[in-house]
């Protein structure tokens, strides 16, 4: 038989002064927990003082409440029943510092989320509240006073994904006077935003609004620009993290390629071979190009699958030649990796589109003329394969359109959830659609859904310019005709849901407006980074309203459509957001940090080594001439893996010791 | 599929007392979660927070069977992603370990359990203790004073 | 290898070719068939409307006395195919369900068991037999017979169990084996109109006049079915269907082709007992053979 | 013209058929519907209906059980499954249809002399008393049923079938017809007593 600890109160010594307090939270709580009778139990209770019940404990009547409370009744230690600690144990602490008590005498009993929020029946709601208010006390009169870390904050930054929320992310640092480095995994900055010709619902070109950003953001004294990079291993804690950064071989010196792209048309392939990624595949680029002419950094790329001097080694070499002097080109380029010391990091890495190909019944990919909006984004741009004529695949003009809404959106059998997005670029695309082919437009949709600032005004504009509207979620796209009509075009057939009855519509191109998705790699990230991600994969907020940029993770902020489907206006806010909450930390020079380390009861300390590899930090090391175990306070994180995996029970933990968890344990059993 | 319903006043006999340690990473706040989404469940569980799924010492579970407990209930992050890098792993092994203990000492497996369960998973919060406590209520209390008795009347016996 | 055989109602009437066909074919094939012992209907898509936990136990009761054999069950018809299938997942999915059917089956001394699996024909050729073995089997190859394989609803909807949902292609790579050329069909899970032509004659002919106008023009010689019910409603109201000249287009079960293929003697495969000549169009390969 | 006023109230819905509607197997999500009227689109008979699949949703969720029950668009469902397979909001479409199909008859409330449930009837009355179904008796008896006038129309057909040996006047029955009644009476005193 393993031995069991002794119950009773711990160390055996009589309880302190402690004070209860349980808070109705409105009717949050006292709608199904019988507060008072809770608050009656716990006076009651060995060693309680003052117990109390008031509608809202955090409120500043509640908070001068338990003051009063402490100094009149000296209480020594405090438990409050009310939300999740994570909401507002911060809170309370600073009450019982201002009381002139330690923060840490405090323990915090959730019966809002755990409790009320979660159960029907109200007396086993009460019931579960006493037994934890029991435990709590029991607990709370083990608590030590102890004092919170500070350890100092590097003011570099670091910003993953350049996009339009990186780049402001990364402006917005960089002009309050911080080092930032930028790391984006394609060869130029821009994102998704740079593919667009137009914007919603103002129609200013994409590009115009973009550029001067992007090439600020290329040649800011204060900002490392590190394109062709990504972020290979990430270490530390808030304030000091040392990150690697891989900077991927682009066979063409950085500093010494000025962007003048005569190597581009000196290459011996006349005309390009190798599908244009920028483009989505709708044209073809050579083996050394610039993604698009206004890439930043305006540096050229040399793809090793294309390109024959890698292949065969017998290349001419012309665009070595055309380079001359520069000496910029080199085929012998190797993967490098560079680490760098940061404070903060903002994650912005963005979405990705919906593989519209898992729509089989919309015939992508098996009809030339099926397109996906993003593609069609590239034709309408004026620097697009097309130069910004809108063409089938045979070149001609379409004469109808159909654009069909929420294509890997609201559908359990994809994603559940809505884009938020696309309503608003399939009116802009409608829109550039009927002013520059004169085609007539179907918009297919579900709801149309317009909120935000000029974003109905815009809607009614189309309404206005004659672009239909048929309120139906298309059952199929085939070139099955059933009436002269449809001979040799695409039939999109759907249920016009407002006039009640099926309806099939000939037309030439089909735009599936394809949803927004997290990044194929957002689970690898996400757990480089060590934050959470929400079910569908996006990354998640410390809270949804409260702390939308935060993460679980102190010092890591999110920003942009990693989040969350999101649109441009919102990416740059949130951008915004998380580089002011880097700002902050930073400007505060020290963060602080839980107590919660865990320490060696050294003349207990039987020298067994067995905690030095329990630990993943290397924090326990061990003192030779002593024979003993030690902590390092600074590079311990709290997790008490050690203190449970110690065989002779010699390590403790603050807040969290053994005698106070058995007392928790024996509190929340022990009989009413 | 028929709603998995939550079984808090179905029988009024046994009410299972089961006694959790959540991760403060993640099963802790997918509790939170079940909680700010009103989803309704067995009120039999006691959560005790803890920083670490590791941080859970085998004592920990066999002091709250010993205290009257019918079931334990570990929550921790899923592999590869402890906040801790791999305390989960260490919470695994000593699982494992003590499984084998308890099941010596005549303690049904469906009493001890380990799950993991990240900050989004509200929903299994919701599940896994609905469903535990129905094994357990089938189970019965476990009253384990009482069982240490007989193992000692044996031994003596033998 | 054996299996239990659940040939359902139709297979012993107007679809008498279907099994004719399936059981000279597996017989090529060296496949044993068992017909489950005094099996009953499985309810159909007809008795479902009526009563839906009456077809579940109807279905059960061949399912239980499948069980008995430790067999798995052949379903041809797509209609029983479904059903049983759906039974399966019910009875796993609805504890009411489970409740209702075990104690029926109590009552006349059968137990259910979840351990027998539903399959098709099809499903069976491509996983048990195999492309290889039926090819080698071919000696009277189709030799570029144009065929369009016309599967209907019930075997990929609403689930799809061995093929895909919007473009299966098991038939088509099975008749392709025995040498036929597949054609393109892009109405191949299109419904015909089920038991609608016998209740509902105008929509019913609407439905079926597609099928057979679509497969005509991408230049099929002859529709393959899968399932007794598609294969009359095809065959039987071409005159109908073609305002004016009837269209003509002899409607075969695939295990007709593949039977022939494996050179069963037409007579023995029920091709004579097509309202739509098709004699001729064989005639032409069996040159070859002889 | 004539001119109707068309107007709903409160009291002509019927809560009892939401709950029912609701509960019933494959109903679970009916509530989730979104009105997107993929349904429809995908149905091969609903250009016939008089009420498209995801009307019926609608007036099913919200207990306008008269129009549901009233209309034709129950007995046009061929069980195609195709509305099911692509429904965006998990809703067993076609099983709710057997739901609709069933409560109808149950309450006898469909047009009379239409051949749908008349065939349905006749097909259950048959498995029931000899456990199989021989098609050539079902059709006879049911144009018998409704349109005694189309057999005429079908007589050349019929014979080429019967030529053929696909149709003949033979019964297909089993040996355990008792079993079958067994079941069947079983099946309904559990529901009884379950009130499923």
């Amino acid at each position: 038989m393993p031995e069991i600890r002794s119950s009773g109160n711990g160390s055996g010594r009589a309880p302190r002064r402690v004070g209860v307090y349980v808070c109705h939270c409105g009717t949050n709580i006292a709608g199904t927990v019988d507060v008072r009778s809770v608050a009656e139990y716990a006076a009651t209770l060995p060693g309680v003082a003052v117990s109390r019940e008031y509608k809202y404990m955090c409120s500043d009547p509640g908070q001068a409440l338990i003051q009063q409370d402490i100094r009149d009744n000296n209480l020594e230690c405090i438990v409050v029943a009310s939300c999740s600690p994570l909401l507002h144990e911060p809170t309370f602490r600073r009450v019982l510092a201002r009381s002139g008590i330690n923060a840490f005498l405090l323990q915090m009993v959730n019966v809002r989320e755990h409790v009320s929020w979660v159960h029907l029946d109200k007396k086993a709601a009460t019931e579960k509240a006493k037994d934890l208010v029991r435990a709590a006390v029991r607990r709370v009169s083990l608590h030590k006073p102890l004092q919170k870390r500070r350890v100092p904050i590097n003011p570099n930054v670091l910003v993953v994904g350049g996009g339009i929320a990186g780049i402001h992310a990364a402006l917005t640092l960089a002009d309050a006077g911080k080092q930032v480095y930028l790391v984006e995994r394609e060869p130029t900055i821009g994102g998704h935003m740079a593919m667009f010709d137009k914007t919603f619902p103002t129609l200013d070109c994409a590009a115009c609004i973009l550029t001067p950003k992007m090439t600020a953001a290329g040649s800011h004294k204060n900002i490392r620009l590190w394109t062709y990079s990504e972020v290979a291993q990430v270490e530390g804690y808030v304030g000091n993290y040392k990150v690697k950064v891989r900077h991927k071989p682009r066979y063409v010196i950085d500093d010494l390629c000025i962007g003048c792209q005569e190597c581009i048309a000196a290459c011996v392939y006349k005309e390009g071979k190798t599908a244009d990624e920028f483009n989505l595949g709708l044209s073809k680029r050579k083996p050394v190009y610039l993604p698009f002419p206004q890439a930043v950094p305006q540096k050229v790329v040399i793809d090793p699958e294309a390109c024959i001097e890698f292949k065969s080694g017998k290349c001419k070499k012309t665009c070595v030649e055309a380079c001359g002097e520069r000496k910029a080109i080199d085929f012998h380029q190797k993967e490098t990796m560079e680490e760098i010391e940061v404070g903060t990091i903002v994650l912005a890495t963005g979405f990705r589109t919906f593989d519209a190909a898992r729509n089989p019944y919309y015939g992508y990919g098996k009809y030339g003329n099926v397109y996906t909006s993003l593609e069609v984004e590239r034709l309408i741009n004026a620097s697009g394969p097309t130069n910004g004529e809108i063409v089938l695949r045979d070149g001609s003009r379409p004469k109808a359109v159909g654009i069909i809404h929420c294509v890997g959106s609201r559908d359990a059998n994809t994603n559940r959830w809505c884009s938020k997005v696309c309503c608003m670029y399939s009116l802009k695309l409608a829109h550039l659609i009927k002013e520059r082919t004169g085609a007539e437009v179907y918009n297919f949709y579900i709801d149309m859904r317009t909120p935000g600032k000029g974003y109905e005004e815009f809607y009614d504009r189309l309404l206005d310019e004659g672009v239909h509207f048929i309120r139906g979620r298309v059952a199929e796209v085939s070139d099955w005709a059933i009436h002269p009509s449809e001979e040799g075009r695409l039939v999109i057939r759907a249920e016009d849901t407002l006039a009640g009855f099926v309806r099939r519509v000939p037309v030439d191109m089909v735009i599936l407006s394809v949803g927004l998705e997290p990044q194929a790699d957002a689970q690898e990230v996400r757990r480089m980074f060590n934050i959470s991600c929400a079910t569908e994969g996006w990354f998640l907020e410390r809270h949804p309203k409260l702390a939308p940029v935060s993460t679980f993770t102190e010092g890591v902020y999110i920003a942009g459509a990693c989040q969350g489907p999101k649109d441009i206006p919102d990416c740059v806010a949130q951008a915004g957001a998380a580089a002011a909450e880097a700002l902050a930390l930073i400007d505060a020079q020290f963060v602080e940090l839980e107590p919660y380390t865990a320490y060696v009861l050294e003349e207990e300390c039987s020298g067994c080594k067995s905690c030095l590899t329990a630990c993943p930090y290397q924090a326990i090391s061990f003192q030779h001439e002593k024979k003993k175990a030690v902590i390092n306070e600074v590079l311990c994180k709290g997790c008490g893996t050690c203190v449970a995996g110690c065989p002779s029970g010699c390590i403790q933990q603050n807040f969290f010791e053994d005698q106070e968890i058995f007392e928790e344990i024996e509190g929340v059993l022990a009989d009413a | 599929m028929p709603e998995n319903q939550p079984t808090s006043s179905l029988s009024d006999h046994f009410e299972p007392r089961i006694v959790a340690f959540f991760c403060n990473w993640c099963t802790y706040l997918a509790a939170d979660l079940a909680g700010t989404s009103r989803m309704k469940y067995a009120p039999n569980a006691r959560v005790i927070r803890v920083m670490c799924s590791g941080r859970v010492d085998p004592q920990f579970v066999l002091d709250a069977f010993a205290h009257g407990a019918d079931g334990v209930f570990i929550g921790g992050c899923h592999p590869g992603d402890c906040h801790y890098q791999e305390g989960n792993y260490k919470a695994l092994r000593r699982y494992h370990l003590l499984k084998r203990v308890l099941k010596e000492m005549g303690i049904e497996e469906e009493r001890f359990r380990l799950e993991w369960i990240s900050a989004a998973e509200g929903d299994r919060v919701r599940s896994t203790i609905n469903d535990m406590v129905e094994k357990v209520r089938a189970l019965g209390p476990l009253d384990w004073g009482l069982r240490e008795e007989e193992v000692l009347a044996e031994e003596a016996a033998a | 290898m054996k299996y239990a055989y659940y040939p359902g109602c139709s297979l012993k009437g107007t679809g008498r070719a279907y099994e004719e066909s399936l059981l000279a074919m597996f017989r090529a094939l060296d496949i044993e068939l068992e017909e489950i012992r005094d099996w009953n209907c499985c309810g159909a898509t007809t008795y479902m409307s009526v009563d839906e936990l009456i077809c579940y136990a109807l279905a059960a009761r061949n399912l239980a006395l499948a069980a008995r054999e430790h067999l798995d069950i052949i379903a041809p018809c797509a209609a029983c195919y479904l059903v049983l299938n759906k039974t399966q997942r019910y009875i796993r999915d609805y504890p009411k369900i489970k409740l209702v059917v075990e104690r029926a089956l109590g009552q006349i001394g059968l137990t259910y068991s979840e351990a027998v699996r539903v399959r098709h024909p099809l499903e069976v050729l491509l996983n048990d037999v195999g492309l290889r073995a039926i090819t080698e089997r071919a000696l009277r190859p189709l030799k570029g017979l144009k065929v369009a394989p016309y599967y209907g609803c019930q075997i990929v909807r609403p689930y799809a169990t061995f093929d895909d949902q919007h473009n299966p292609t098991s038939m088509d790579r099975v008749l392709a084996a025995c040498g036929a050329k597949i054609v393109h069909y892009p109405l191949k899970t299109r419904c015909c109109g089920g038991s609608q032509k016998g209740t509902l004659p105008e929509i019913g002919l609407d439905l079926i006049r597609y099928l057979l106008s679509e497969a005509k023009k991408n230049g099929a010689e002859v529709i393959a079915t899968v399932c007794p019910l598609c294969q009359f409603n095809l065959e039987c109201f071409q005159r109908e269907c073609g305002n004016g000249q009837p269209i003509s287009m002899p409607i075969l079960y695939f295990s007709q082709l593949v039977a022939w293929a494996m050179g069963a003697p037409a007579r023995t495969i029920g091709i004579q007992r097509g309202l739509v000549p098709v004699e001729s169009l064989l005639a032409e390969r069996e040159i070859a053979y002889a | 013209m004539e001119l109707r006023r068309t107007v709903k109230f409160e009291a002509d819905r019927d809560p009892e058929f939401v709950r029912w509607i609701s509960q019933t197997v494959g109903g679970e999500k009916i509530r989730h519907c979104l009105q997107c009227g993929l349904c429809s689109g995908t149905c091969p008979l609903s250009l016939y209906m008089d009420y498209t699949p995801r009307r019926l949703m609608l007036l099913s969720r919200e207990g306008f059980k008269e129009e549901v029950l009233g209309s034709a668009s129950i007995w046009l469902c061929t069980s195609c499954y195709a509305c099911m397979v692509e429904c965006p909001k998990e809703i067993n479409i076609t099983h709710v249809m057997y739901a609709l199909k069933e409560r109808a008859i149950a309450e006898g409330r469909y047009p009379k002399r239409f051949a749908i449930p008349v065939m349905a009837e006749q097909f259950s009355r048959m498995v029931r008393r000899e456990g199989r179904i021989t098609e050539s008796w079902l059709i006879l008896k049911v144009f018998l049923r409704t349109a005694i006038w189309r057999l005429l129309g079908m007589s050349s057909l019929g014979w080429k079938l019967f030529r053929t040996g696909r149709m003949g006047l033979g019964k297909e029955r089993i040996a355990a017809r008792k079993d079958i009644a067994v079941l069947l009476d079983s099946v309904a005193t559990t529901r009884k007593e379950l009130a499923l």
